[in-house]
């Protein structure tokens, strides 16, 4: 409960500046419907207002700052605003309707979880590798660091289309550009995990003979655990990320990412912002639930 | 009943009200065919896709089919639904814009992705330069698939769609007499724009062609039935759009001006109209837009609606 | 298909050859070092073309990379003005103020602990957003040129920063900040002297995350709207046209500014965390 | 010079309250050399911390020379070695010694002088430009107390500097803190675990024990100010050792 | 039963190559208590790890019960303790203990009676259950040793393992191990930095000196086996602790 109230303060503060900043970001149309209704603005005419700043006109025309808090499709929507079209799209429908913002939060959370276990295994498999052969130490680490370099969102859609054409389809494609974005972070933490005993916990080892098997068991994969978690944590947003972006050339459907272009597409601001939060939501949620996982483990490992 | 999977080439609209509604009324059904229909997207090249064996017929624009062709993608138009296109650009008044002559100087929204060829052919015919490094010339943006930039003041023109983006400028308060509108036909620059394409090799197989033949009569008689009946057409659009954030205000407008487009079609293409886009393409070529370079051959058949419409 | 076995005959060979390399009595020489990366590297590729060239697969889907080289080879010029326009003006300009950013931030957050506690869950949660859902925001507000691109750099690596700044600040034992206190210095001394040296290890933890993350970011934003050049513009429209040697050309590029500006960062790290355990051996 | 008179301090933990010192009285005058000595966990380090404003009382009174310790602090009266050595590893041994020269704004030259000095004074004279982990852990423990000493506070307090280091070594660096006390006239506070070093050393030697820390004997030394080191060996000196042992066992649990 | 024989150890490093042993020759009976003793640095460490197969020394010979080292390691002939206690923090008390005993595969019955056993040895019969950090750090020093003891290997290698308590905990240990000693006749190699412990606990005491690390001088103690605590007052041994002195600081710069 610490954080508590300082956390309400912050969001708080950062209601208000969302609320001031909506005035300029939305000025000008307000000023234009303004102008249609008869009301006067000053100055006049779409024309002379074109180049000047936003802030001016806003100072300069507070009968307008009402509606550039209620706009259909304004440039940046109020907080309420956002609020009601989340309302709209979760209490209001039915969690199975495509209507519904929990449906498809469910489609994108699927393939999340199915890519976050691929690239999560993948990336502990990779490590483990790493740690053991020096070859592969060698050898994949400055790949795995360019394979992260290039932009994922450029390659979705021809994965996607190779996917396709060996007839992969629905939740695979995007769970692998998902598990592609995840693994990485899960090899960088588990590699420093796997070697974060010092050199005299494995000296212990050898003065007891371990075997190479019984040392990962019994020392490297416990002492792991902080990294694997932190690494998790960081692994399972990527995951999301990924998904996200893997739904965009996916072909029109469901999930979260096609909420948000849907919304670009025509002009639905308010939309965007609730297929945003709802993301951040969905994030939010799913390191919750590790760092609970990682509190019980590390609780009964005696870490914590 | 024969699996068929068309790719489209953008979201679930009512830009391919036909197909939706031929495979909702049971047309398709009549047919003995069982299609799959996948929506597309602003990063879905359906050329790439059939190409990669993911579809078994595609709708594009005709422009990036024989791009896609000449780059190897044996890419044949069966049929050609849209008689005539939508495309134009809408500049604001206000920029001093009333003819193409005053583009100069300006900032153009152009949308790319396989949709700019239209564009370059018709600066390269006005002579404009397009690399935004000359006076005279005009500055190019790749604009997003939305009417934004024109709507916050960041271009002087965009593209537009006559059944899409134009009436979202209007509803952003943009009144018409406050805009100028040039439409790609009246201009001389219009180009064949969604049409049916499968792959030439599959032709070959006289099974493949009966599917196609059952495939493009069956599509037809939904174009047609969505054109008389656009209400039901755009509550079909909308049942079908999987993301759940298409409205139905917009799907109505949507399919009226696109029966616009479709009317003047039983499906059949037009040689000439064909003929025009080839030249149209010709007379843009350059390093930088490598439409097409020759004059494609056995890029269309009329086999196909020669048999479904008889 | 002779082909196909080709690659695997050469995927066995290179790998049994990297092991002999890291193992054998070489393994510690920097010709070594560079060595097993290369043909590690080398082998992939070989892979590809031969996989590539052996299934006959279509240029539209997926180009061998000699194509590529050719195509590289060919388009320098264009190659070069996208990179200066995606990773020089938006990658870097945004990378530099998105640090800065964080620095400022997390001094604000390290001297108020009220701050510290509101400021990092409100950030993470803003963090989680999708770049796709924030990058046509940003171009909505900051125009098609490079500007929206570094203002989704800038948010893409702020957060990053923020946590490994705020972590490491915290990174001095008690003991180290006891001393500073019998020496009755000030809050700036203490942190010029004693907390951002310490911090360091961290900072450049962050500051390697945010190198990939900067040039992911200012190409993903050009998907949503740009000038007529970049490397994200070039990879969607070459996309568009099938010209997936472009593609594939510019993604090179992409993952070489990458890794260079990650080993650049990497290298500075050795120079700056000298005296840190991790650098030692 | 310090006075602490009835001085209580609690920390409070999760699982309930620590009494770390409990009714502390204590004078140290100038010119003192106070060896406190005691079972882990008997307040040593607490109480040391408490005279240079580390940690606040809960209870009682503490004064230096007359001011509150935090002013005291704020007037640099302090020289702190702690237990671990804590040199900074991006900086130099001579760095590490200047920095607190830098933060109380001597001047360069004054800066390079007084290294210098305290350099050769705790033998690390050729060692200036090496880094930390450089050194042996002796010589880093030497170099940390070099660094207390450069400033030249009135009050030195030393918190088990010696522990790290060999019999031989330890010696060798008592004989020359005993010479640097008597030369400069330092009110010196040193905890250490070990009773002959405490007799050598003090001139009065404060016997602590735990649950709760205070202080149970207060021994002053009539040993003269000049020792040798073979001091160690006569009966005034293995008397004192006796009674601080005694007071000692008094705080185990064992026999 | 342990010999070395010209044995030589040099590592090598950025700046060049450290000799850290020298023509080191020794024998170690069986049943022996052998003190290494020597300033920091002269290769106490060393030496023990190579007898314990941690080190591979690049000249000279040795040899564990006419094995290898390494054999010997294989054998499971070590019970090694390291100088910081080195518990593995997940694992209980009695899990630390355990390991070993689930590594060299002893069935379920047999850990749980040894666990009890040794750690009834070193008094902590009700501290099983409880984490490392819940312990002092003499407790966990002390779980330590019952860990290295509860395989029962004739080795047993300890490298300061007392290093950070004070001297009446010391002492009770000093005590306890001797008792274990005399029970059990394990050979027995120990490092200190403390002449009296040295001295008290040794049947042999090997002085080293450093740069390079080599044996200056090996001490038979005519100690008897029984050894109360006050035995350190009587002239035999104050005359070994002369002794362990003189070779002490032949091996230091100072006077
Ligand atoms: N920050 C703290 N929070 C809670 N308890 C503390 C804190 N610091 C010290 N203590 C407790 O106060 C008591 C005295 O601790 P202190 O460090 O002064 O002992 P010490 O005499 O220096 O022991 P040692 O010889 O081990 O250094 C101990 O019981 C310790 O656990
Ligand atoms: N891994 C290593 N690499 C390089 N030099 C080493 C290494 N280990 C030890 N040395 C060097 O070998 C010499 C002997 O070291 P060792 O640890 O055996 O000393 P020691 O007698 O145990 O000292 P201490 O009393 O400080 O523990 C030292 O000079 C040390 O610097
Ligand atoms: C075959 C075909 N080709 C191009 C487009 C492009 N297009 C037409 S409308 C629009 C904007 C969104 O309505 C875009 C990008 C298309 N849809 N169908
Ligand atoms: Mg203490
Ligand atoms: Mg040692």
């Amino acid at each position: 409960m610490r954080w508590f109230l300082p956390v309400l303060t912050v969001v708080a503060a950062i209601i208000v500046f969302w609320y001031l900043a909506c005035v300029p970001m939305n000025v000008k149309f307000a000023m234009m419907t303004a102008e249609r209704q008869g009301v006067a603005v000053s100055p006049e005419g779409m024309q002379a207002r074109r180049d000047m700043s936003a802030v001016l006109l806003a100072i300069r025309n507070p009968v307008v700052w009402p509606d550039t808090w209620a706009q259909d499709k304004p440039r940046l929507p109020a907080p309420h605003q956002v609020v009601a079209e989340l309302w709209r799209t979760t209490a209001e429908v039915a969690p199975t309707s495509k209507r519904s913002l929990v449906f498809h939060a469910w489609v994108t959370l699927s393939a999340t979880l199915l890519g976050f276990g691929i690239g999560a295994g993948a990336g502990i498999i990779l490590a483990i590798g790493i740690v053991h052969s020096r070859a592969m130490d060698m050898s994949v680490m400055p790949w795995a660091i360019a394979s992260q370099t290039i932009p994922i969102l450029a390659i979705a859609p021809m994965i996607i289309v190779v996917l396709n054409s060996f007839g992969v389809q629905g939740l695979l494609p995007k769970a692998i550009i998902s598990a592609y974005l995840s693994f990485f972070p899960v090899v960088v933490g588990m590699v420093k995990g796997l070697r974060s005993p010092g050199a005299m916990d494995l000296d212990q080892m050898r003065t007891w003979s371990a075997t190479r098997t019984q040392t990962f068991w019994k020392l490297r994969l416990p002492a792991s655990a902080p990294y694997l978690f932190a690494s998790l944590k960081i692994g399972v947003a990527s995951s999301l990320v990924g998904t996200i972006v893997a739904e965009l050339p996916a072909g029109g459907g469901q999930g979260l990412g096609f909420r948000l272009l849907s919304g670009s597409y025509y002009g639905q601001t308010v939309q965007i912002w609730a297929a945003l939060f709802a993301t951040a939501v969905l994030a939010a949620g799913l390191v919750a639930i590790i760092s609970t996982v990682e509190r019980v483990t590390l609780k009964r490992m005696g870490l914590a | 009943a024969d699996d068929l999977t068309l790719q489209l080439k953008w979201v679930t609209q009512a830009q391919f009200a036909g197909y939706y509604v031929a495979k909702d009324k049971g047309f398709y059904d009549e047919e003995d065919l069982n299609v799959t229909i996948k929506a597309g997207g602003p990063d879905i090249a359906p050329e790439q896709v059939i190409a990669a064996g993911g579809a078994d017929v595609i709708t594009t624009w005709m422009a990036a089919a024989l791009a896609a062709r000449e780059r190897g993608v044996d890419l044949v138009n069966i049929a050609q639904p849209f008689k005539t296109g939508g495309l134009q650009v809408n500049c604001l008044k206000s920029s001093g814009i009333e003819t193409p002559a005053d583009f100069p100087g300006h900032t153009m929204g152009v949308w790319f992705y396989g949709n700019e060829y239209p564009f370059y052919a018709w600066m390269a015919s006005l002579g404009i330069k397009t690399d935004g490094a000359s006076e005279d010339g005009v500055t190019v943006i790749k604009q997003a698939f939305s009417a934004d930039p024109l709507i916050q003041g960041q271009a002087d023109c965009i593209s537009t769609m006559t059944y899409n983006e134009y009436r979202q400028i209007l509803q952003a308060g943009i009144t018409e007499d406050e805009l100028v509108t040039f439409n790609y036909l009246k201009e001389g620059f219009g180009m064949l724009e969604d049409g049916l394409y499968v792959l030439g090799d599959k032709l070959e197989d006289p099974a493949f062609k009966d599917e196609m033949v059952r495939f493009v009569r069956a599509s037809m008689k939904g174009w047609k039935y969505a054109e008389a009946n656009p209400a039901e057409a755009a509550e079909i659009v909308l049942e079908n759009d999987e993301t759940g954030a298409q409205t139905l205000d917009h799907q109505e407008y949507m399919m009226t001006e696109v029966a616009k487009l479709t009317a003047g079609s039983n499906g059949a293409l037009d040689p000439a109209d064909y003929d025009q886009t080839v030249a149209t393409l010709l007379k843009a070529v350059s390093p930088d837009n490598p439409a097409i370079t020759k004059e494609p051959e056995g890029a269309y058949t009329l086999e196909i609606t020669d048999a479904a419409l008889k | 298909m002779t082909l196909v076995f080709a690659a695997f005959a050469v995927w066995a060979l290179a790998w049994w050859g990297n092991v002999w390399l890291a193992n054998g009595p070489a393994r510690d020489m920097t010709a070594t070092r560079l060595a097993v990366p290369v043909i590690f590297g080398l082998t992939l590729l070989a892979i590809w073309e031969l996989v590539v060239r052996g299934l006959d697969v279509s240029m539209v889907i997926l180009p061998p990379p000699s194509v590529i080289a050719d195509k590289i080879s060919t388009s320098l010029p264009i190659l070069w003005t996208d990179f200066v326009q995606t990773f020089v003006k938006g990658a870097l300009s945004g990378y530099v103020i998105g640090i800065a950013a964080a620095f400022v931030v997390a001094v604000i957050a390290d001297r108020s602990s009220f701050l510290r506690r509101g400021l990092l869950p409100v950030g993470s949660f803003v963090a989680a957003m999708p770049i796709v859902g924030t990058a046509p925001i940003l171009v909505m507000w900051y125009g098609f040129d490079w500007q929206s691109k570094a203002a989704v750099v800038v948010v893409m690596v702020f957060f990053p920063m923020l946590v490994n700044i705020t972590a490491g600040l915290q990174e001095t034992s008690a003991m180290q900040r006891d001393q500073m206190k019998t020496w009755a210095a000030s809050y700036w001394q203490g942190f010029w002297k004693l907390r951002l040296p310490a911090a360091m290890p961290f900072v450049f933890n962050g500051l390697k995350i945010s190198s990939t993350l900067a040039l992911i970011g200012a190409i993903v934003a050009e998907f949503f709207g740009s000038p007529i050049s970049g490397m994200g513009f070039r990879i969607s429209t070459s996309v568009g046209q099938l010209a997936l040697d472009m593609v594939w050309a510019e993604i090179f590029v992409a993952a070489l500014s990458g890794s260079v500006f990650y080993g650049a960062i990497a290298l500075i790290e050795r120079g700056v965390t000298f005296w840190h355990p991790s650098q030692r051996t | 010079m310090i006075t602490a008179s009835h001085l209580d301090l609690t920390f409070e933990t999760n699982d309930g309250p620590v009494q770390a010192l409990r009714d502390v009285n204590l004078e140290i005058e100038k010119g003192d050399f106070v060896s406190f000595i005691g079972p882990s966990g008997c307040g040593k380090t607490t109480f040391l911390r408490t005279i240079a404003a580390l940690e606040t009382p809960t209870g009682g009174e503490i004064t230096v020379n007359g001011m509150t310790p935090e002013e005291a602090r704020k007037a640099r009266a302090y020289g702190y070695v702690f237990q671990a050595a804590g040199l900074y590893p991006w900086r130099t041994i001579a760095g590490n010694i200047r920095l607190p020269l830098e933060i109380m704004g001597f001047t360069k030259a004054e800066q390079k002088k007084r290294v210098d000095k305290v350099l050769e004074l705790v033998d690390l004279g050729t060692f200036g430009k090496k880094f930390p982990w450089q050194l042996s852990g002796g010589m880093q423990q030497r170099a940390s107390i070099a660094r207390a000493l450069a400033f030249d506070a009135d009050i030195l307090l030393m918190d088990e500097p010696f522990g790290a280091l060999d019999e031989i070594v330890r010696d060798h660096l008592n004989e020359e803190l005993l010479k640097l006390w008597a030369r400069t006239g330092k009110t010196i506070g040193f905890v250490t675990h070990s009773i002959p070093e405490a007799v050598y050393l003090s001139t009065k030697i404060v016997v602590m024990s735990p649950r709760p820390g205070r202080i149970t004997d207060v021994i002053e030394s009539p040993l003269p100010k000049e020792r040798p080191l073979d001091i160690r060996d006569s009966p005034e000196f293995l008397e004192i050792a006796h009674r601080v042992r005694e007071g000692l066992r008094a705080g185990h649990a064992y026999d």
